[in-house]
């Protein structure tokens, strides 16, 4: 996939793949290959359903940080349980690391909307849950302990996590989802709830943990500002039959994706008119 | 109007006091427990892995629809002669007839519980990779544990409701039995006496199970 | 297999007394047997079940109970002796002025069994006042010479007829000792004073027992004997005996039992009320305890099944031979080596002790 | 084994053959649909306004729990006595019993799904000016209606349990009576023929039941 | 009231009034009387619990659009309530058109964040309740088809609400508390789980169908975004116990408020400024 410039001109126009049911996964070339290979994906969620997927291709190298963005109903969510394993295609594979995707594993970690904390568990528990699963059993409170610093929940280790406020709940789903380690984190609208000014916070926070990581992330969202504060690379999801409408890059440096400053908004304002065309068109 | 009379309150609590007195109200009462015990005991092995098999797995829950409504509809006081053949001891065919009664608010509780479980929690254990008895062992049984408690109260109910036919059978101890001897010789102030204690030993079952409710509860009320 | 303990079920009503008896003084251990304690069932239907099943080896039923076990189910059961005579009785409601059974027209009797003696002399008794015995549903209009029947378990019998829901129930004792005491119920007729020394409960065992253990069944039915026996002489004792206040046998206390069991001839109110008819020219007690299973008392039964009112199907009794059952169903082998071997039985005042052995059976209203 | 391989399917089914061809079956089931219909009834119109009283109200769920626990757990058999000596006809009897047994789940049901009510739907009745009666109607009773209508098929299931003991009470028709005959009669393919009409009736009334439960459900399953 | 120019220096600071526990309701000025009038509001949930509003002056003219910004936990909602009559304030009185609010009435309807509609009843069944309760019986049907026709929701009256897509829901309980022709609507976040487009089509449907109906509305909201759009003034809430901390016009004009306006960005940029200082501060 060839780095577009992030002018709207350079928006690559994706032409759908021909629909001919199944696309043939093409032999792959061993330079080209990256991380995530979602190959000719399609989906419909009952056999003479709607499609709800249509061909889908989309490449993410190691340790970028991908937007998703489309209007609701677009498929988003349903293209990230594809992705996740948790949903099998109906067409086409998805490849992690080379290795086709059947099933979940913790590796590849999926956040979903709501936080789905356990409620009858500490935030503790709930952050050591995929260690316990992977039955890891030396160095589980210190890492428990290090994910929840990391998320800002260090003195909240006890409680309940009914007991915590939205924002903190979202922040311990995440420390959760990064405990095991993962490799890919996909991240489905995970701040939609949340007040502009913890948002903004949480937004920096995940960014600059998945940057020190080495994380490779997709982000699912509908704002347009979060994708800039947040990813490397935004695609674009028409409606209808998801399809992606568009790939492009977002360059802003780290130092302006904090500020207000004149460059984050031109990119806002170049991402948002390019959704406003798509959304339109689709 | 004669014995009858025995019914009003003075009477019988006085005659309760002497029962009590007498050690007598414990003698009646451990092997009742032991009795509705060992059938709760039952029912609970057997009502909350299938209401888990059921609440899971649709087909299973329409397959069985059909034969287990039927089986639950029988009074279980039609198994005894079944009971009585088909188990070597009495006390064992007092338990099965418990069993068979308790088991279903217990089965049904689980499989309703299981259906109001939100399937995102399955999702993220999966994510995180929990196999089959860690998802049944961190979230199934934590998320409705209340459910099988709330089961449990109502097989509680159902299980002395069935302890007093029950022990009509060939066992000469229990509150059931003493009921039923008080009324074979028109004692009514002992039976007065006896379903007294019959209500507080419920309704002590009835509060340890609140207090697991309570425990176990993660719901906030409002 | 020769050594198998003896397992006795039974109701908590009187006409268990020869069994208990003979547990309780221990004659199964003089035989060398060993014996548990007998076990409380609460109803009919449970006693046969249990026996059925093998739970129990030694029960008494009520006399056409082995009938139908044997001809309409095929079950092979056998009558070993007699449990006891006479022991029952009709009581009517306080609230009725019942005195006669002609009066029985138009009102509401229980019988604890419709496969019982009680229901055979009651219907006897009913005919021969000129009602018609019949089973009608709640409700349904009664003529003025029908007397509706219903089976009823016998403790719900004494507040039925306190609650007026009953005009009058016939039942073996102590129910007829605890309605009179505690109900406020009237003694019409004792069962006794209308069929001279009638059969009440028999003493059953398996067939398998007479034919494969014959050594074992001897000495059961040796002590069975024996108990009857004691009972026989000793109603005083033996009721304190069996009463809660003694070995706790039957859960009823002493002063009900000693009614149930001697309370006869000699009551005041009995006299006065006109409520024994025979007993000068009879000799018999309120409950006696003889043995000896009179083949002409089974074939009096198995003819008057066939005229009595019950529900259910009752065609297997039309092909009966009263004669083939008397010798069918009943063993006489085992009774009769232990009458012999216990000669005081012929003492009791049921027995003629001319022909102990052979009767003529007598109604009289 | 002698009389009792007579609960095998073949003698029993051949046997309820003849109870339908004969209209027996019509004949025993009636009254017993009566007296379980009525007691239900009176179970209903008792457990379902109590139940939403107690459920709405936390001070008289408090003040009511002790005496609704230590009830609910006394046998309806051990009220026998009472009901012989307190209704005029042996019919009312039974109904007390089977009212007795049937109006707790009832009264739990009800009580539990006022309490799972999304209190933001009282509210915007509240504020478009509904009066206590419009909330009742249009709020309450149709949001709990498949909580009520559960509460009610597990009433059903023990007021068939308490039926057959039931009626044991001086009646002459029923299916209660026709088991308890049967026994009596050792006539147990007439017994499992009826066990197995018990089993369809009671199938059959859950089935309506479920039906309503589907009919007034709004929850969508996922 | 003096009418603000809309520049960040005019934020008219809000002194808090003396706490004096229970303020004293001034002889009121017939000239000065408004619509609405919140006068020494004070809350809190429990007797010994934290104090959640404090000392809050709020009037509001007839026809006037107010959004009441503050960051999540601010009391926002807590406010709203008090004034539809659902709860009783610890401290002060609220009156609308000079009556005291006692209990909830169907004149000043408040609708919920969450839809919150009856998912036993149709769409139509939903709108028409108010009416219904109201023992209204004729013109039912006209009225309910009337504004189901102005939230776009004609065609689906006889569906089950649950068959909606989230916008057509919250639409649905718009509809639903217009019905009984209100004169004042308190809406809580009405619009914040909808994606941009969907929202920006609705957030001008509501000032729209306000304006024409002269209806008084008090918008909640956390997104300045949102308010510039729809309200004729803002009102921003300080966090900690919640405190009027600034109170300040909207001058777009109604052409700009649908457009991405210069005028447009500027009033948001303003607005964001003070809830970002206000924000700081509380
Ligand atoms: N379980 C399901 N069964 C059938 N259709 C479904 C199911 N889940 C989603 N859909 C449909 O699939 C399409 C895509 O849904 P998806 O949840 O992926 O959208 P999304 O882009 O995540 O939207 P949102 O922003 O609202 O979350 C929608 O039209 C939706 O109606
Ligand atoms: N029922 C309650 N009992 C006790 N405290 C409450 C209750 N409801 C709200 N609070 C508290 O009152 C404060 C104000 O709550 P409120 O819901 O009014 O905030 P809000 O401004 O609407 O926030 P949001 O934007 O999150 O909806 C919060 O600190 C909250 O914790
Ligand atoms: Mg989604
Ligand atoms: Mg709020």
């Amino acid at each position: 996939m060839v780095q577009l410039k992030s002018k709207p001109e350079n928006l690559r126009a994706v032409a759908p793949s021909a629909d001919t049911g199944t696309s043939p996964v093409a032999p792959r070339d061993e330079a080209d290959r990256r991380y995530v290979e979602v190959s000719g994906v399609g989906h419909s969620y009952s056999r003479n359903g709607p499609t709800v997927l249509r061909s889908i291709d989309l490449k993410i190298s190691a340790g970028e940080i991908v937007a998703l963005i489309g209007r609701s109903g677009s498929g988003k969510s349903t293209l990230l349980h594809i992705i996740s394993g948790l949903m099998k295609p109906s067409d086409g594979a998805v490849r992690i690391d080379g290795q086709r995707v059947e099933k979940p594993s913790p590796r590849w970690v999926m956040m979903f909307q709501a936080p789905s904390l356990y409620p009858w568990m500490t935030v503790a528990q709930n952050a050591g849950l995929g260690l316990k699963y992977a039955k890891k059993t030396e160095g589980v409170d210190a890492r428990v302990k290090e994910v929840l610093s990391l998320v800002d929940l260090a003195e909240f280790a006890d409680r309940n996590v009914q007991d915590l406020s939205g924002g903190q709940q979202q922040r311990a789903a995440f420390a959760r989802s990064i405990a095991p380690e993962p490799e890919l984190l996909l991240l489905d609208e995970p701040f939609s709830a949340l007040d502009i000014f913890t948002r903004r916070a949480l937004q920096n926070d995940v960014r600059e943990i998945a940057k020190r990581l080495g994380l490779t992330v997709v982000l699912v969202t509908h704002d347009v500002n979060e994708a800039v504060q947040m990813a490397d690379r935004a695609v674009l999801l028409s409606s209808g039959p998801g399809r992606i409408a568009g790939d492009t890059e977002i360059n802003v440096s780290e130092a302006d994706r904090v500020s207000q400053s004149k460059k984050f908004q031109m990119e806002t304002t170049r991402l948002r008119t390019l959704y406003t065309e798509i959304a339109g068109l689709g | 109007m004669f014995a009858f009379s025995m019914f009003a309150p003075e009477p019988a609590l006085s005659r309760l006091w002497d029962m009590l007195l007498s050690g007598e109200v414990w003698e009646m009462s451990i092997p009742s427990l032991y009795r509705v015990g060992l059938g709760l005991v039952f029912a609970i092995g057997i009502g909350v892995p299938v209401g888990i098999a059921i609440g899971r797995m649709v087909v299973l829950r329409e397959v069985t629809n059909i034969p287990f409504q039927f089986l639950r509809m029988i009074s279980p006081l039609s198994w005894m002669p079944i009971a009585v053949m088909a188990f070597a001891t009495w006390d064992a065919a007092i338990i099965f007839l418990i069993a068979v009664a308790a088991v279903w608010p217990i089965m049904f509780a689980t499989a309703a519980g299981l259906r109001r479980l939100d399937p995102a929690w399955l999702k993220v254990a999966r994510n995180l990779g929990a196999s089959p008895l860690h998802q049944l062992t961190t979230v199934i049984l934590p998320a409705i544990a209340t459910d099988i408690l709330t089961g449990i109260r109502l097989a509680l109910g159902v299980a002395w409701i069935v302890l007093v036919p029950a022990e009509y059978l060939g066992v000469t101890s229990g509150l059931g039995y003493a009921i039923n001897d008080a009324r074979d010789t028109l004692d009514y102030s002992r039976l007065a006496a006896t379903v007294v204690v019959i209500g507080i030993i419920g309704f002590l079952l009835d509060y340890i199970c609140l207090k697991a409710v309570q425990r176990l509860n993660w719901v906030r009320e409002s | 297999q020769e050594d198998e303990v003896v397992r006795i079920g039974y109701l908590p009503i009187t006409d268990a007394t020869a069994l208990l008896v003979a547990h309780a003084k221990g004659y199964f251990e003089d035989e060398g047997l060993e014996a548990e304690r007998p076990t409380l069932i609460r109803g009919w239907s449970p006693l046969i079940e249990g026996f059925v099943s093998n739970k129990f080896n030694l029960v008494h039923f009520l006399k056409p109970i082995p009938v139908w076990m044997r001809y309409n189910n095929n079950f092979p059961v056998k009558i070993m002796s007699w449990a006891h005579t006479n022991g029952s009785g009709l009581v009517v409601g306080g609230h009725t002025d019942i005195t006669d059974f002609s009066q029985l027209g138009g009102k509401q009797v229980a019988v604890p069994f419709w496969y019982s003696m009680h229901n055979i002399v009651l219907q006897y008794a009913l005919r021969q006042s000129g009602v018609t015995p019949v089973i009608k549903a709640q409700g349904e209009p009664l003529a003025p010479n029908e007397c509706n029947l219903q089976v009823m378990p016998p403790p719900e019998m004494p507040p039925a007829l306190a609650a007026k829901k009953l005009d009058a129930y016939i039942v073996a004792e102590p129910f007829n000792a605890l309605g009179e005491l505690m109900a406020g119920a009237r003694m019409l007729r004792f069962t006794g004073d209308i069929w001279k020394n009638h059969p009440c409960c028999v003493v059953c065992m398996h067939e398998e027992a007479t034919t494969k253990k014959a050594a074992w069944t001897q000495k059961v039915m040796n002590a069975v004997v024996r108990g009857a026996i004691y009972a026989s002489e000793n109603k005083m004792e033996v009721a304190t005996l069996l009463s809660k206040d003694g070995e706790g046998y039957l859960p009823a206390p002493a002063p009900v039992v000693q009614r149930a069991m001697t309370v006869y001839q000699d009551d005041s109110v009995y006299q006065d009320g006109g409520v024994i008819h025979h007993q000068a020219e009879w000799q018999n007690g309120r409950i006696d305890f003889q043995p000896w299973p009179y083949p002409s008392a089974t074939k009096l039964i198995v003819e008057a099944m066939g005229d009595t009112v019950v529900s259910g199907d009752t065609t297997f009794l039309k092909d009966l031979d009263p004669e083939f059952v008397a010798n069918d169903l009943v063993n006489y082998e085992f009774v009769k080596n232990a009458l012999d071997a216990n000669p005081s039985w012929v003492n009791d005042p049921s027995v003629n002790p001319g022909d102990p052995f052979n009767r003529e059976e007598i109604l009289k209203l």
